[in-house]
C-alpha cells in the first residue's frame, strides 16, 4: 500500500511539474507579450476555438515530438543523445524532495504531501541542479562544434560559480531553521514572531534571499544570466540539437524556473504555509480563530503553495523581459565579487545575531 | 574721269556680239597679254593691282593665282564661279548677259597667267538666258581664234566650256563648285589641301568670280596703276553694287571702291521710295551681317565693312524699311540657310534647322521667353565651327539681326 | 620625329600622323564620329575641333596634320565648350531611344553625352520624323533618326568594298543614308557596316534585339573559317538566370590588325559562328558492337596505346594510320609529327579537309581551313586519304569529322570495317561517328591555346576564349598522353606540358618558326 | 558603493517599468475578455490574416507589367530592369514588333520570385514605367517553387 501511495505520488508530482511547465511556456509568451503591448500566442486553437492560446504548449509539444529527430554526422552520437536526457533527469528529480503541503490524513494514513521526506532534501536538490551542468557541457561537446563547446564550458563555467554563493547563501537559513530537510524549515516558518508576524525566511534572512534569488536566476541560465545560449554571440550549447531534444533542453530551463520558485517558496516564503493557519483552521493574531475541517485546511495549503510558486516563476519571467544580459565578465564578477562576499558577510551576520539573541 | 569701268558699254546695243565688242576695243588685252607679255609679267600686273575676288570673300585674285604650282605634270584648270546664289546678288548675271566676251577675255588672260589649258564656267542653273549667251559667246570666241588651239598663233590653247549648275546655293562654295563640277554631290570638301594645289579632279586649280576675272583685260589694258587709281591701295578698282529693296531705282552701280552706303543708297539708288523710311542695310548679299539706319556712313571697301563687324561679300545692299518686320526678315534668313545647308557637317545642318524651327514657332506667335537667347546661342555655336563658310554665312546674320533688333524682336514674344 | 605639345605635354611624333592619332598615340583620346583609321578625314562631324595656339578657329584633329613645334589643347574651355554644342545639335535630332538600341554601352553619342553631361534638353521643336526600320542591306536595318551622318557606311562601300551602293540623299536636315531603291548592300563585307556605326543607326539582324552588350564578355581570338587568320573578338554571353541562351556566342566582331585584317572581317566569318555551339561532339564513348560505354579520356588513352604499342612491337608500324586536317594547330601538326612519324615511325599519314569554297580578293581565302600553311611549314608528308590505303590497315586515328566529305557513305563504311580500331577525334558530329571504335571529343579552336599560320606566313598565337565543357581532350593533350603512355622519347616529351612550350621547342626545330 | 546602490536604484526602477506595462496592459486585456469596452486595447497587434493593414502609398508589392492603350505590353524588353537586379530574378526576351516606332518587346518576360528581393530597382530602371510594384498583394507564398515564376501573361494580370 505504501508503495501505490508512492507511486500515486511521483505520478502526481510529475504531472503537476509537467503541466506547470508547459503552462510556464504559455505564460512565458503572453507575459513577455503583455509587458511589449502585444497579444502573444493566440493561434492554437481546437475548431475554432482558441481559449487565450491555452493550447499553443499542446500545439508546440506535437510539434516538438514530430520533428526530425537528428544527430549531426560528426557528433558523438551516444554522449548527443545522452546530454538532453541527463539534463531533464537531474531537474526532474528535483521535485521529489519539494514539500507541496503538511500531512494528509485519509482513511487512516497519514500521508506526507511531499514525495520523499529527505532529512537532507535542501542538499539533494542542491546536488542533482548541479549534476545538471553535466547535461550542458555534455551536448556542448557532444555537438562537435566549437559554438556549442564554448556555450557549454561557458554554462559550466557560470553554474559552477553561481553555485558556491547559492549553497553559501542558505547556510544562514540552515542556522535559522537548523535542518535540512526542507518539510522541516517549512514546519519551522509556521510559527509567528512577536505573535503575529510570520516567521517566514525573507524577514530572517533578507541579505540571505538577496543573494539566493540572484544567485538562483543565474542558476536558471536565463537572460540575464544566459552565457551559455548567449543568442547574440553563440548560440549556445544545443545549437546542434532540434525536435524532442531540444524540446527537453527547453523544458529543463523552465522546470529549473520551477524549482527555483519552489526554493524560494520554501525556504524563504512559507512554502506551503497561510499565514495564521494552523492544522486546525485559522488563529488570528489579535485573538480567536475560525476553525476549518481538516480537508479544507489542506486544499488552502497546496493553494498557498501554488500560488506562491506562480508568483515568483512571474517575477522571474518579468526579470528576464526587462534586463538585458550581462557580458560574460560582468557575470563573473557578479558571482565572485559580489555574491560570495555578500553571502559569507551574511553567515556571520547571522552567526552574531544569533549569538547575541542566545 | 569716267568711273565706269565694266558696265561702261553696257549701253551699246549687241555688246554680247563679238563684232560690237570688238567694235569697242574688245580683245585687245588678249593681244596685248598673249603676245606681249610673259605670263608671269600678267600675273605680277594682277598682283600689283590688289584685285581683291568679287565673290565675297575678298581673297587677292594675283595672291591666289601664285600659289598654283607650275612644275607639277597635272594639268592646270580655271573654274569660274558663275553660280550667283547669294540672295540680293545679281550683278554677274548683268556682267554675263550684256558683256559674255569680257569675261572670256579675262578667262583667257588668266589662264594665261596661270597656264591653263581648259576652263570651265559653272553657272548657276537657274540663268539658263546667260548660260546660252555664253555658250554663243563661246562659239564666236572658237570662230575667231581666241579659244581652241593656238589662240592668235601664239601656241596658247584654252578650251572653255559651260556648266550649268542644279541650283544648289553651296555649289557657290569653291570645292563644292569642285565637287558639283566633277559630277558628285555638292559638298565642300575639307580645306587643306586648296583647290589652288588640289581641285578640279585633284589637279591645281584656279577658282575667279565672274566679277574678278572681267576686270582683268583692264589691268592688262591699262596697268596695275591706273587700276589702282579706281579704288583703295589695298582694294583696287571699282565695284558693282546691286541695290535691291525699298529704293526708287533698285538696280546695279559701279563705282569706286570705299564709296559710302549713304551715297549708294541716296545718291545713286535715288532714296528711299515714296513714304517708306530706312530701317536697315544688309550690305553684301544676305550672308553679311545687317546694318542699322544709324551705319549708313561706312564707306564700302573690305576693311571697313569688316571694322564695322559686316562685310562686303558680293556688295549686293538691299534696304529694308521701317514697315518690313523685322522678324520676316529673320525669318528669310532662316529659312534660307535651313533650305540650303548641304547637310554634310552637324552644326550647319542640325544648326540651321534648328534656328529655322525656333523662328517659324516666334512667326506663329507661339514665342517663349528664352528663344532668342537660343537663337543666338544656337548661332553663336555654329560661327566658326562649320567645314565651309556656309555656317558662318548663316550665322552671322542671325546673330546681328538678334542683337541689333532684340528690342524688335522681343515684340513677338507673348506676355511681352 | 616632329616634336608638338598637347595639354602641355611634349611628345614626339611619327611624320605625317594627323593630330587625332598623334594624341591618340600618346593616350590623349580626343572625341570623333566620322573619323575612321581606315578612311581619309571626312571632317564633317566637328567633334574633334581643337584648339591650336596662334589659330584664331578651332581646327579638326581628324585632318591637321602634326607640325614641328605644334601647341595642341584638347580640353580647353573653348574646347570643350564646342564639343557640348556639336553634341547640342547630334542630339537634337537624335531620338532618345537608347533603351531599345542595340548599340547603347557602346555608342560613342551616348558615351559623349555622359561625359559632357547635357542632361538638360533646351530642344523644344518636334524631332523630324525618318524611317526607323530601312532594310538596308541582307542583314542591316537602318534607323535614320539615330544617323548622324557620319558617312562611314558611306566610304566604307567607297573605299574597301568599291561597290559604291549606298550615298547621301537630299540635303540639309532632310540629309539620310540611302541606297538604290530594291537593291540593298549584299556583300561578304556587308556586316562591318554595323560595327563600325558609331551610334546604332545600322543594326545587324543577327544581333538586333538579342541581347545589351554591357552582358557581353568580349574575348580576343582568330577566325578559322578560312586561311586567312583575321584577328577577330567573340562577345560570348551567360544568359539570364531564367532562360538559358541556345548559343554562347551572341556575335563576331573584327579587331583591328593592320597586318592581317585591318579593320575588317567577311561576313562568312562574322556569321558563321554557329559552329561553335552546334552539332558537337559532348561524350566520349567506346563503342564494342552495339554497346557504347562512357569513358574517361585516360583510360581511352590506355586502351588506345596498348593496342598502338602492340603493332610497334609485332613491328607493323606500316598498318598504323594517323588522319590529319589542318584546322589543327602549329603545336598539334608538330606533335602529331613527333610521336607518330619521327617517334614511332608511322609513315601512313593522310590529310582529310573540308572541301575549298570560294574565295574573294580581299579576305576570304578559298582555302576553308586555318592552318594549311602551318602544315606545310611544319613539313609534314600527308597523302590523300585513298580508301583502298586505310582499309588495309589495323589501327586508325582519325582527327576532324572531314574524313566523310568527297566518299559514299557506304563505301567508307566498306573500307573502316576492314580496320581493326579506329579512333576519332572530332569536334562535330558527322557520318564517321557511327563508323569508329572510339570517339573523342576535342575543342574547337575558339576553345584551347595555340597558335596558326595564316596564308599569308604569319604566325598568330591565340588562347581560349571559350571554355570547352565536353569530356574530351584537346588534340595536343591527346598527343602528349600518348606519347606518355607510349614511352617515345619520354624526356623530350615530358618537357612539353603547354602549348607555349610545344611552340618553343617547334621554334628551335624549324627555322620557318623563327 | 554609492554607484552600486544607484545601478541598483536603476533596476529597480527598470523592472518597476516593466511592471507598469504589464498591470496597465493586464488590466484593459481582462476588459476585453470580460466584454467591457475601454478606449485603449491592451496590445498595439494587428490580427493579420483577420485584419489588414493599410500599405503604405510607396509599398513594393507584387510586380505587374502594364499595358499601352492598345493592349500590348508597355514593355520594349531594353533589359534595363534585367541589369539593375541584384537578385538576377528577372529573364527578358526581346522580340521585333512590327510596329517602327515601338520596334522592341518582351516575347518572354520572367520574374523569379523565389529569388526577387523586392528592391524596386526596376521599377525605378524602368525608361517606360512598364513594370510596377504597386498591386498591394504581398502574401506571394505557394506550393511549388514553379508557381513562384511568373511570366508575362501572369504579370500583365
Amino acid at each position: 500500500m505504501d508503495i501505490v501511495i508512492a507511486v500515486i505520488k511521483i505520478i502526481l508530482a510529475l504531472v503537476w511539474f509537467l503541466v506547470l511547465t508547459l503552462y510556464l511556456t504559455w505564460l512565458e509568451r503572453k507575459e513577455s507579450a503583455v509587458i511589449q503591448d502585444r497579444i502573444g500566442a493566440n493561434r492554437a486553437n481546437i475548431w475554432k476555438f482558441r481559449f487565450l492560446g491555452l493550447f499553443q504548449p499542446f500545439a508546440d509539444a506535437i510539434k516538438m515530438i514530430f520533428k526530425e529527430d537528428f544527430v549531426p554526422a560528426f557528433a558523438n552520437k551516444f554522449l548527443h543523445t545522452l546530454a538532453p536526457f541527463l539534463s531533464f533527469f537531474f531537474v526532474a528529480i528535483t521535485i521529489c524532495a519539494v514539500p507541496f503541503g503538511d500531512t494528509l490524513r485519509l482513511g487512516g494514513r497519514t500521508i506526507s504531501l511531499q514525495v520523499l521526506d529527505l532529512n537532507a532534501g535542501l542538499l539533494f536538490i542542491l546536488a542533482m541542479l548541479s549534476l545538471g551542468i553535466y547535461g550542458i557541457i555534455l551536448s556542448g561537446w557532444a555537438s562537435r562544434n566549437r559554438f556549442t563547446l564554448l556555450g557549454g564550458i561557458r554554462g559550466a563555467a557560470q553554474l559552477i560559480s553561481y553555485e558556491v554563493a547559492l549553497g553559501l547563501s542558505l547556510i544562514g537559513i540552515i542556522m535559522v531553521f537548523p535542518s535540512l530537510s526542507l518539510q522541516s524549515i517549512v514546519r519551522f516558518q509556521g510559527e509567528n514572531i512577536l505573535g503575529f508576524i510570520p516567521k517566514w525566511g525573507v524577514l530572517l534572512q533578507p541579505l540571505g534571499f538577496v543573494v539566493f534569488f540572484f544567485a538562483a536566476l543565474a542558476e536558471t541560465k536565463r537572460v540575464p544570466f544566459d552565457m551559455p545560449e548567449g543568442e547574440s554571440e553563440i548560440i549556445g550549447f544545443f545549437t546542434e540539437y532540434g525536435g524532442l531534444k531540444w524540446g527537453l533542453f527547453m523544458m529543463t530551463d523552465f522546470m529549473e524556473i520551477i524549482i527555483v520558485s519552489a526554493l524560494l517558496t520554501t525556504l524563504f516564503f512559507g512554502g506551503w504555509q497561510v499565514p495564521w493557519l494552523a492544522a486546525d483552521g485559522f488563529h488570528w493574531p489579535w485573538g480567536g480563530g475560525r476553525a476549518l475541517p481538516h480537508g479544507v485546511v489542506v486544499l488552502l495549503q497546496l493553494l498557498a503553495f501554488n500560488i506562491k510558486i506562480v508568483f515568483f516563476c512571474w517575477l522571474q519571467i518579468l526579470i528576464r523581459w526587462t534586463y538585458p544580459r550581462f557580458r560574460y565578465d560582468q557575470v563573473m564578477d557578479l558571482g565572485w565579487k559580489v555574491l560570495i562576499p555578500l553571502s559569507l558577510l551574511n553567515i556571520v551576520g547571522t552567526g552574531i545575531v544569533m549569538g547575541f539573541l542566545k | 574721269m569716267d568711273e565706269k569701268v565694266l558696265t561702261r558699254h553696257f549701253g551699246v546695243e549687241g555688246l554680247f556680239r563679238i563684232d560690237v565688242y570688238r567694235g569697242q576695243g574688245g580683245y585687245r588685252a588678249v593681244e596685248t597679254a598673249l603676245k606681249r607679255m610673259t605670263p608671269a609679267a600678267v600675273l605680277d600686273e594682277v598682283k600689283r593691282a590688289s584685285l581683291r575676288g568679287r565673290g565675297g570673300a575678298g581673297f587677292p585674285a594675283g595672291v591666289k593665282w601664285g600659289f598654283v604650282p607650275q612644275n607639277v605634270p597635272k594639268p592646270r584648270y580655271l573654274c569660274v564661279n558663275a553660280d550667283e546664289g547669294e540672295p540680293g546678288t545679281f550683278k554677274d548675271r548683268y556682267l554675263m548677259n550684256h558683256n559674255p566676251h569680257l569675261l572670256l577675255e579675262g578667262t583667257i588672260i588668266a589662264s594665261y597667267a596661270v597656264g591653263i589649258h581648259a576652263a570651265f564656267i559653272y553657272v548657276r542653273g537657274e540663268y539658263e538666258a546667260v548660260a546660252l549667251r555664253l555658250e554663243g559667246a563661246i562659239a564666236e570666241a572658237y570662230r575667231n581664234g581666241y579659244l581652241g588651239k593656238n589662240i592668235l598663233g601664239t601656241g596658247f590653247d584654252l578650251d572653255v566650256a559651260v556648266h550649268r549648275g542644279a541650283g544648289a546655293y553651296i555649289c557657290g562654295e569653291e570645292t563644292a563648285l569642285l565637287e558639283s563640277l566633277e559630277g558628285k554631290r555638292g559638298h565642300p570638301r575639307l580645306k587643306p589641301p586648296f583647290p589652288a594645289s588640289v581641285g578640279l579632279f585633284q589637279c591645281p586649280t584656279v577658282i575667279n568670280n565672274v566679277e574678278t576675272l572681267s576686270n582683268i583685260p583692264f589691268i592688262v589694258q591699262n596697268g596695275a596703276g591706273w587700276f589702282l587709281k579706281r579704288g583703295l591701295p589695298k582694294d583696287g578698282g571699282t565695284r558693282i553694287f546691286g541695290v535691291s529693296g525699298m529704293v526708287k531705282k533698285p538696280g546695279i552701280y559701279e563705282l569706286p571702291l570705299g564709296t559710302k552706303l549713304r551715297t549708294i543708297i541716296f545718291d545713286h539708288a535715288g532714296g528711299m521710295k515714296e513714304g517708306k523710311q530706312l530701317k536697315a542695310v544688309i550690305p553684301g548679299g544676305m550672308s553679311a551681317p545687317i546694318l542699322t539706319a544709324d551705319e549708313i556712313d561706312l564707306p564700302m571697301d573690305f576693311d571697313s565693312l569688316a571694322g564695322a563687324g559686316s562685310m562686303l561679300g558680293s556688295a549686293a545692299v538691299i534696304v529694308i524699311d521701317r514697315e518690313t518686320s523685322i522678324l520676316d526678315v529673320l525669318k528669310a534668313v532662316a529659312k534660307f540657310y535651313s533650305h540650303e545647308s548641304c547637310g554634310q557637317c552637324t552644326p550647319c545642318r542640325i544648326g540651321t534647322a534648328w534656328i529655322n524651327k525656333i523662328v517659324k514657332r516666334l512667326a506663329r506667335g507661339e514665342g517663349e521667353q528664352d528663344d532668342i537667347d537660343a537663337i543666338v546661342r544656337l548661332a553663336t555655336n555654329i560661327k566658326g565651327k562649320t567645314l565651309c563658310p556656309l555656317g558662318d554665312a548663316a550665322a552671322l546674320p542671325i546673330l546681328s539681326i538678334c542683337q541689333k533688333f532684340r528690342r524688335e524682336l522681343e515684340g513677338y514674344l507673348p506676355h511681352a | 620625329m616632329p616634336k608638338i605639345f598637347i595639354d602641355d605635354r611634349a611628345v614626339e611624333v611619327a611624320e605625317g600622323l594627323t593630330l587625332l592619332q598623334a594624341a591618340e598615340s600618346v593616350g590623349i583620346p580626343i572625341p570623333h564620329f566620322c573619323y575612321h583609321p581606315a578612311f581619309p578625314p571626312e571632317g564633317s562631324c566637328r567633334m574633334c575641333l581643337v584648339e591650336i595656339e596662334g589659330l584664331p578657329k578651332l581646327e579638326l584633329a581628324c585632318s591637321t596634320v602634326v607640325k614641328e613645334g605644334l601647341r595642341v589643347r584638347t580640353m580647353s574651355p573653348k574646347v570643350v565648350e564646342a564639343r557640348k554644342s556639336v553634341l547640342e545639335f547630334l542630339l537634337a535630332e537624335h531620338p532618345l531611344d537608347c533603351p531599345i538600341c542595340d548599340k547603347a554601352g557602346e555608342c560613342k553619342l551616348q558615351d559623349y553625352f555622359e561625359e559632357y553631361g547635357l542632361f538638360k534638353s533646351q530642344f523644344k521643336e518636334a524631332k523630324e520624323k525618318r524611317e526607323k526600320k530601312f532594310k538596308l542591306g541582307r542583314n542591316l536595318i537602318l534607323d535614320r533618326e539615330r544617323c548622324i551622318l557620319c558617312t562611314r557606311c558611306v566610304r566604307f562601300l567607297n573605299e574597301i568594298t568599291k561597290t559604291e551602293d549606298a550615298g547621301i540623299l537630299n540635303r540639309g536636315i532632310h540629309s539620310e543614308v540611302g541606297i538604290f531603291e530594291s537593291e540593298f548592300i549584299d556583300n561578304n563585307y556587308s556586316g562591318n557596316l554595323a560595327q563600325i556605326c558609331p551610334v546604332g543607326a545600322i543594326t545587324d539582324t543577327d544581333f538586333r534585339f538579342k541581347t545589351r552588350v554591357w552582358f557581353l564578355e568580349s574575348r580576343e581570338s582568330i577566325c578559322p573559317l578560312c586561311s586567312r587568320g583575321c584577328n577577330i573578338i567573340m562577345d560570348s554571353h551567360a544568359g539570364y538566370p531564367r532562360t538559358l541562351p541556345t548559343r554562347r556566342v551572341y556575335r563576331v566582331r573584327a579587331r583591328q590588325n593592320l597586318d592581317v585584317n585591318f579593320h575588317w572581317i567577311c561576313d562568312y566569318g562574322r556569321y558563321g559562328y554557329a559552329y561553335l555551339d552546334e552539332g558537337r561532339e559532348d561524350r566520349l564513348v567506346w563503342k564494342k558492337g552495339d554497346r557504347e560505354t562512357r569513358l574517361s579520356w585516360d583510360k581511352a588513352a590506355q586502351i588506345l596505346s596498348e593496342k598502338i604499342r602492340s603493332l610497334v612491337h609485332l613491328r607493323k608500324n606500316s598498318r598504323i594510320g594517323i588522319v590529319l586536317h589542318t584546322n589543327l594547330t602549329n603545336e598539334e601538326l608538330f606533335l602529331a609529327d613527333r610521336v607518330f612519324r619521327k617517334g614511332l615511325g608511322v609513315e601512313k599519314l593522310f590529310l582529310a579537309d573540308p572541301p575549298p569554297g570560294k574565295g574573294d580578293e580581299f579576305l576570304l581565302t578559298a582555302d576553308r581551313t586555318a592552318n594549311r600553311r602551318g602544315l606545310q611549314e611544319v613539313g609534314l608528308p600527308v597523302q590523300a586519304p585513298d580508301l583502298k590505303a586505310l582499309s588495309g590497315l589495323d589501327l586508325l586515328l582519325i582527327f576532324g569529322h572531314y574524313l566523310a566529305a568527297g566518299t559514299s557513305p557506304s563505301d567508307l563504311k566498306n573500307a573502316l570495317e576492314k580496320v581493326e580500331t579506329k579512333a576519332l577525334f572530332a569536334s562535330h558530329k558527322s557520318g564517321l561517328d557511327g563508323l569508329v571504335d572510339f570517339v573523342i571529343p576535342v575543342p574547337v579552336i575558339a576553345e584551347k591555346n595555340g597558335s596558326l599560320t595564316n596564308i599569308d606566313g604569319r604566325v598568330q598565337p591565340f588562347v581560349a576564349g571559350l571554355s570547352f565543357a565536353g569530356d574530351g581532350i584537346a588534340e595536343w593533350r591527346a598527343l602528349l598522353d600518348l606519347a606518355r603512355e607510349l614511352k617515345v622519347e619520354h624526356k623530350y616529351f615530358s618537357r612539353l606540358a603547354s602549348p607555349e612550350a610545344i611552340y618553343r621547342a617547334l621554334r628551335k626545330e624549324i627555322p620557318f618558326f623563327k | 558603493m554609492i554607484k552600486a546602490l544607484g545601478y541598483f536604484l536603476e533596476i529597480i526602477k527598470g523592472g518597476l517599468i516593466t511592471v507598469r506595462h504589464f498591470v496597465t496592459n493586464m488590466w484593459f486585456h481582462t476588459l476585453k475578455v470580460l466584454g467591457l469596452k475601454a478606449k485603449r486595447r491592451g496590445a498595439v497587434t494587428i490580427q493579420y490574416p483577420e485584419e489588414k493593414k493599410e500599405l503604405a502609398a510607396r509599398h513594393r508589392s507584387l510586380h505587374r507589367l502594364l499595358r499601352r492603350e492598345d493592349g500590348k505590353p508597355r514593355c520594349v524588353s531594353c533589359l534595363l530592369c534585367v541589369t539593375v537586379c541584384p537578385s538576377e530574378c528577372i529573364s527578358v526576351e526581346a522580340a521585333e514588333d512590327p510596329d517602327s516606332e515601338i520596334q522592341k518587346v518582351p516575347a518572354k518576360f520572367i520574374i523569379d520570385l523565389s529569388r526577387c528581393c523586392f528592391c524596386g530597382f526596376c521599377v525605378e530602371a524602368c525608361p517606360e514605367d512598364a513594370i510596377r510594384m504597386d498591386t498591394g498583394k504581398i502574401e506571394v507564398a505557394e506550393y511549388r517553387r514553379a508557381d513562384l515564376i511568373y511570366d508575362l501573361d501572369k504579370l500583365l494580370k
